[in-house]
């Protein structure tokens, strides 16, 4: 008698703290009828908070000019710190706890990984874009039932490797007459993912030949062995495919007069803070990179967009990276296609989102495009679909979309320009003063 | 068994249990994610406690344990298609295999030494996954759409509430025996536990198993929960940190406390999120932690009991 | 073959940089500073702000460096090792708890991306067919003064045989009038400066980020289980026994194994001979 | 009729220094022995060797003519030996009752889990070697010098033993409490203990022992009754210096 007697004390007092806590979550879930966005990606990388930052500017102009369906737009953040974990964490934490409208995404590949079987089970409209992971894509063709509300508004990985094949023909091969190259690839998932793409491609097409492929542990203090047994190998050039680490590896070939050329996959350098992070340790430098890049002469819209952020944000990045066009661009579509369909109901949003299409002008050109590749429509050079991403263009003269990628390169005088597609370009591949001709 | 039951331990178990299964239906689908956090934590740190809080022998690489159970069943499941009843089963073993590699070294060194090994043993493993057969492990980029066991806040939070509180049950049951006694024995002595006529190896070897039991369980929902897994997530020493901590903060020598300790900093971790999105939440977290940590190492349960202690002592001057 | 021997003999004198002041700290004190490596990162930090933001000459840069570097350590000693005193796990495990603190607290002030050191003395050399910077040089030359300099202090001076006397027996030296406190707190001073001398040129050799901290501190573990506690000599020994051992994987079989080697060389070395390959020396 | 107790030459070296130098010695069922020489003579190290701590370096030890050279410590007491230290090692955070269930407990798991504590029985070991109720619930920083021998004492016993080590048990205590550690001893004798007993205080260790071994440098140097070893001359100059 006692025990049930005290059992029940007990659930009294814990009752009224549940009460309590349901109660102060109840009030925090009905403060606003907002439309709500949630942004999922790391606050302290120029990646994240480039996407971050697209998004706000977005929302901002939109709020200015009366929301979206009538309502403010509000956003709410949740920190991946680049980890797997907690961007599961931060996913649920946006879809249960802020239960959002929306979600835009300035996560890694391995993080967008990880949230995606959340995404199938809420069935969030989500919008990618900064990872350009294929296999996600592929995951739309296989299962595009529940797979449908993600998108991803940035070329996915093959299309990016397959404008760069042409690159290596047209430039490398034609114009350096390089004929042969040792891979230095960092051991990552993106590191094995555009290694596939590159070594598979690179030979048959362009006509280089692989020498040797050098795998180095993201870890890796000293570069100084890896450079040797690189120009070692004897090939022409080095090509050098990095993201975890790559403004120790460019630093390093600038500090030790790699006496070789060296172009590729190189993130760092994608970033307009690149030179200021590596006290100018970085010349010579090229590297493929999604647009717009850093470099690129911008159409008016996007022009505007940058002045926006420079006059909002004086914190790094200066210039927001290509995720940050992208999110400013397609946040606006989102939200576009939610008027449209009248609110994120996710067939009603994702049919009206799939319609959506932004042709951006410079000179009376095709310039930049925001527009998805249908269903089932065929790439004709790569032969394949790609549901749900962004419209590319991988052939000249670029009339149907944008360039996949471009070329950009640094100059020793800490000047940056896109050196490929000739269409886009406002420079010139060149090697650095040190390496002999 | 001498357990030295007494019916309010019963009526305080039975009071939690209640309350906890009534959670979803009090408290949001946010909530609730966060709890299922912290009931894998929980397990984590659970387990690391039955090893570390009990025997003294700390370890710094219990993901190495958690990975074990993890990477096993998400490759049975994933690559040979063997159904999620068998494949846990067999993350277990393989976890008590592994544990059986990291008790070799136990034999020959404690200590600080110890805590170093197994520190290596995770680093080693992390490499380790990345290189071999990746074909298997997914390398650096882990495997993503691993069959989840549940769907829905509710449902998961039941899923790992019941393991949570089964495997807490039973360690506090268990440790509430002689074994438990002679496991806290050997943080203290082992030559004074070997000259009371009891082989450490024995015991030492029991903690470890039971360790890696209850690791390569955790490990392997907790995979079923995320349906994927990276090893830089995994093993991590940020990981490592999270579970060392849950059990001190809670109280180390304990089953209330890692309990205790993983819904503390989950809950607060998650609570700070709103007001500091960023990277000041793991600076204030982890201050909170090393400042509680300083004013009491044997943790929060032990400020509580001694709180009661004095209660009791002058309610009725005994 | 020549460029494996510059390039270890350079990477080694850098490693053995980041191990002595680790080293000197479980030598005297008997306890693992997992805070080490935060030291490191910090220290590197702190010279990227006053001497590449600020613009403060290198020089200058270095010893604010070390001077913070050893406040750290003195602040350290007095605020959690000491209020911990006896009990060397907990200690341990304070200091892992404050390295992640640092960690947050760099990425908070310096954000995520990683920051490239300029050399501190510009320029490269060619020695056959290895390339050698004149920075990492400067470091490896340094490395060496540094350690040597340490070596007489300790056979030479009062104060340093009084920390050996402690490293050896910590009642013993008590006895015999050495003040323990005294000798702790130089010493958790000087680690703290070597540590950020270390910091400085490991960042300037590689990179500045928030989770840098981990491969020094790994690093230090390693050359200090293996070598055996507390040996200057066998730290030296160990860092090359290391250096060569990465820098012939990197080059001759696969650098993806570039850390299985160092990890599996700590588990044997502490499961066959625990008290590491050249015992407990003196200091 | 096996002997509790016979050691035949008995060799330990640590590096260059030889600890125990062929030593050789019988025990005999029920009889005490006292063990005594200088500071360093190797009766610790003997001790050790017995318990298995130390392995010898040649020479076997055999308990009731069962050779143990081999044996883990734990199988060691199972079969009927156990020893107190002379730096008494007891369980810091326990208590003296959970400190005595050490030594009371199987070296089983299985019987560890399932079979209770007898409490009755650490409470009347504690008892008999002269812990009133009030400190059974105490723990050792809370306890004298002499109360942690009786500790020592108390969780020795527990483990049932046959034949008893006793390393130095009268050092630091009071003269009350080496009465009251003698008549514990007087008890056992009356129920056939056999021990070998340690000790500096030779005036506290004649009335409990029948015989005594003299040891010096590693060797024996006078072996047989009490009254016979301290008179012997070779004893007299190593270790009374007279």
């Amino acid at each position: 008698m006692a025990l049930i007697l005290i059992m029940e004390d007990l659930m009294k007092f814990n009752f009224i703290k549940v009460v309590a806590t349901m109660a102060s979550f109840m009030l925090a879930a009905t403060a606003s009828a907002d439309i709500k966005v949630g942004f999922i990606g790391s606050l302290s990388s120029d990646t994240g908070l480039s996407t971050l930052r697209g998004a706000e500017i977005a929302i901002d102009e939109l709020n200015a000019s009366g929301g979206v369906l009538g309502h403010q737009i509000k956003l709410v953040t949740a920190d991946t710190r680049q980890d797997v974990t907690e961007g599961v964490k931060a996913y649920e934490y946006l879809a249960e706890t802020e239960e959002v409208d929306f979600i835009i995404s300035g996560s890694i590949d391995d993080v967008s990984l990880g949230w995606l079987p959340r995404m199938q089970e809420y069935q969030i409209p989500t919008l990618d874009t900064w990872t350009s992971y294929i296999g996600i894509i592929d995951m739309l063709v296989e299962d595009y039932d529940s797979m449908k509300p993600y998108f991803m508004n940035i070329a996915s990985d093959e299309a990016l490797a397959t404008l760069y094949i042409d690159f290596g023909k047209d430039v490398l091969v034609d114009q350096m007459g390089w004929k042969s190259t040792v891979i230095l690839q960092e051991d990552t998932a993106f590191g094995g993912a555009i290694h596939g793409l590159i070594s598979q491609a690179m030979a048959p097409v362009a006509g280089i030949e692989v020498v040797e492929t050098i795998v180095y542990d993201v870890a890796t203090v000293d570069f100084a062995p890896l450079y040797s047994r690189a120009v070692a190998s004897g090939a022409d050039f080095i090509y050098l495919i990095s993201s975890v680490n790559s403004q120790v590896v460019s630093s390093q070939y600038v500090k030790l007069q790699v006496p070789l050329g060296m172009t590729g996959v190189n993130v760092a350098p994608m970033g307009q803070d690149y030179w200021a992070d590596t006290g100018g340790m970085g010349g010579g430098m090229s590297t493929l990179t999604p647009i717009p890049a850093v470099g690129m002469k911008l159409d008016p819209a996007s022009q505007a967009f940058v002045d926006t952020y420079q006059a909002k944000y004086t914190s790094r990045p200066i210039v927001p990276h290509f995720n940050g066009f992208n999110a400013y661009h397609g946040l606006k579509q989102a939200m576009a296609a939610a008027e449209e369909a009248g609110g994120f109901n996710n067939t009603t949003w994702v049919t009206a989102m799939e319609k959506q299409d932004l042709i951006l002008e410079l000179d009376g050109e095709l310039w930049l495009r925001y527009g998805w590749w249908g269903n089932d429509e065929i790439e004709p050079r790569t032969g394949r679909k790609y549901p749900h991403n962004l419209r590319f263009d991988i052939t000249e003269p670029f009339d149907d979309g944008a360039p996949s990628m471009v070329v950009i390169q640094w100059y020793e005088d800490g000047t940056n320009a896109v050196v490929y597609p000739d269409k886009y370009a406002n420079g010139k591949f060149t090697l650095p003063s040190w390496v002999k001709k | 068994m001498g357990l030295g039951l007494r019916w309010y331990h019963f009526a305080l178990w039975a009071g939690f249990i209640l309350v906890m299964a009534l959670m979803p239906e009090f408290v949001s689908k946010g909530t609730l994610r966060t709890m299922i956090f912290a009931n894998f934590l929980a397990i984590f740190a659970i387990s690391w406690d039955v090893l570390s809080g009990r025997t003294g022998y700390i370890s710094f690489g219990h993901p190495f344990l958690i990975g074990i159970g993890a990477y096993t069943t998400a490759i049975l499941t994933k690559r040979f298609d063997v159904p999620v009843e068998y494949a846990i089963p067999a993350a277990i073993a393989m976890t008590m295999v592994g544990g059986t590699i990291m008790f070799l070294p136990a034999l020959r060194i404690k200590g600080s030494y110890f805590a170093l090994v197994s520190l290596a043993f995770m680093e080693l493993i992390y490499q380790l996954v990345q290189v071999i057969r990746p074909d298997l492990t997914g390398g650096t980029r882990g495997m993503s759409g691993i069959v989840t066991l549940t769907r829905g806040a509710a449902n998961g939070y039941y899923l790992s509430f019941s393991l949570m509180i089964i495997v807490a049950l039973s360690m506090w049951l268990l440790m509430r025996t002689r074994l438990g006694t002679a496991l806290s024995a050997i943080a203290m002595n082992e030559e004074s536990v070997k000259g009371s006529g009891l082989s450490p190896t024995k015991l030492k070897l029991f903690a470890f198993m039971t360790s890696a039991f209850v690791a390569g369980l955790g490990g392997a929902f907790y995979v079923h929960y995320l349906g994927s897994i990276a090893p830089r997530a995994l093993f991590d020493i940020n990981f490592v940190f999270t579970i060392i901590v849950a059990t001190l903060i809670g109280g180390a020598s304990t089953i209330v406390g890692p309990m205790f300790g993983a819904f503390f900093l989950t809950f607060l971790l998650e609570y700070l999120r709103p007001f500091l999105p960023g990277a000041e939440r793991y600076l204030i977290y982890g201050a909170i932690a090393l400042l509680l940590y300083m004013y009491q190492p044997k943790g929060l349960y032990h400020i509580f009991m001694s709180q009661l202690d004095r209660f009791k002592k002058s309610g009725d001057d005994d | 073959m020549l460029e494996i021997i510059i390039q270890g003999v350079l990477l080694s004198g850098l490693y053995a940089l980041i191990a002595v002041g680790f080293t000197l700290i479980f030598s005297v004190g008997r306890v693992l500073n997992l805070a080490y490596g935060a030291y490191i990162m910090v220290a590197g930090y702190i010279y990227f702000y006053f001497s590449q933001l600020l613009g403060l000459p290198p020089i200058a840069g270095l010893l604010l460096a070390g001077i913070l570097g050893a406040c750290m350590g003195l602040l350290k000693y007095n605020l959690i090792v000491k209020p911990l005193k006896a009990d060397h796990i907990a200690v341990e495990i304070s200091t892992l708890i404050l390295a992640v603190v640092l960690q947050s607290a760099v990425i908070l002030c310096f954000g995520n991306s990683a920051k490239i050191l300029l050399p501190i003395i510009p320029g490269v050399i060619h020695i056959g067919n290895a390339t050698v910077t004149y920075n990492v040089l400067v470091a490896t030359i340094a490395s060496w003064l540094i350690l040597i300099g340490l070596y007489l202090f300790i056979k030479r001076t009062h104060v340093g045989r009084a920390m050996m006397a402690v490293s050896m027996d910590t009642k013993g030296a008590s006895i015999s009038g050495v003040d323990i406190d005294k000798i702790n707190m130089i010493t958790w001073g000087i680690s703290g400066f070597l540590g950020a001398i270390a910091g400085v040129f490991f960042a300037s050799y590689t990179q500045l980020s928030p989770t840098m901290w981990v491969a020094p501190l790994i690093i230090a573990i390693a050359i200090v289980i293996v070598g055996g506690i507390g040996s200057i000599i066998g730290t030296l020994v160990v860092a090359h026994i290391i250096g060569f051992m990465e820098i012939i994987s990197v080059a001759l079989i696969s650098p993806q194994l570039r850390g299985v080697f160092t990890m599996l060389l700590i588990i044997l070395v502490l499961v066959i001979r625990p008290k590491g390959l050249f015992g407990r020396e003196e200091l | 009729m096996t002997k509790p107790l016979s050691i035949k030459n008995l060799v330990k070296n640590f590096g260059g220094l030889t600890a125990t130098d062929d030593i050789s010695f019988d025990l005999n069922e029920g009889q005490s022995t006292g063990l005594i020489g200088p500071n360093g003579a190797g009766k610790t190290t003997i001790f050790s060797q017995i318990m298995g701590e130390y392995r010898q370096t040649s020479g076997t030890i055999e308990l009731y003519g069962t050779e143990i050279s081999k044996l883990s410590t734990p199988a060691r007491i199972r079969l009927g030996v156990s020893r107190t230290y002379q730096v008494p090692r007891p369980f810091a955070e326990f208590t003296v009752l959970e400190n005595v269930r050490v030594g009371l407990m199987p070296d089983s798991i299985w019987k560890m889990i399932t079979e209770s504590p007898n409490v009755d029985r650490e409470i009347e070991l504690a008892l008999s070697v002269g812990f009133s109720e009030s400190d059974l619930r105490r723990t050792p920083d809370e306890l004298s010098m002499g109360d942690l021998r009786k500790l020592e004492m108390a969780r020795t016993m527990a483990t049932n033993p046959r034949i008893m080590l006793l390393d130095e048990v009268f050092a630091g205590l009071t003269v009350g409490e080496i009465d009251q550690i003698a008549k514990l001893i007087q008890k056992m004798r009356s129920e056939n203990m056999t021990f070998l007993i340690v000790s500096h205080d030779l005036k506290a260790l004649e009335p409990l022992v029948d015989d005594a071994i003299a040891i010096n440098y590693g060797k024996v140097i006078a072996q047989g009754s009490f009254a016979s070893v301290i008179s012997d001359k070779a004893v007299r100059t190593s270790y009374l210096g007279t």
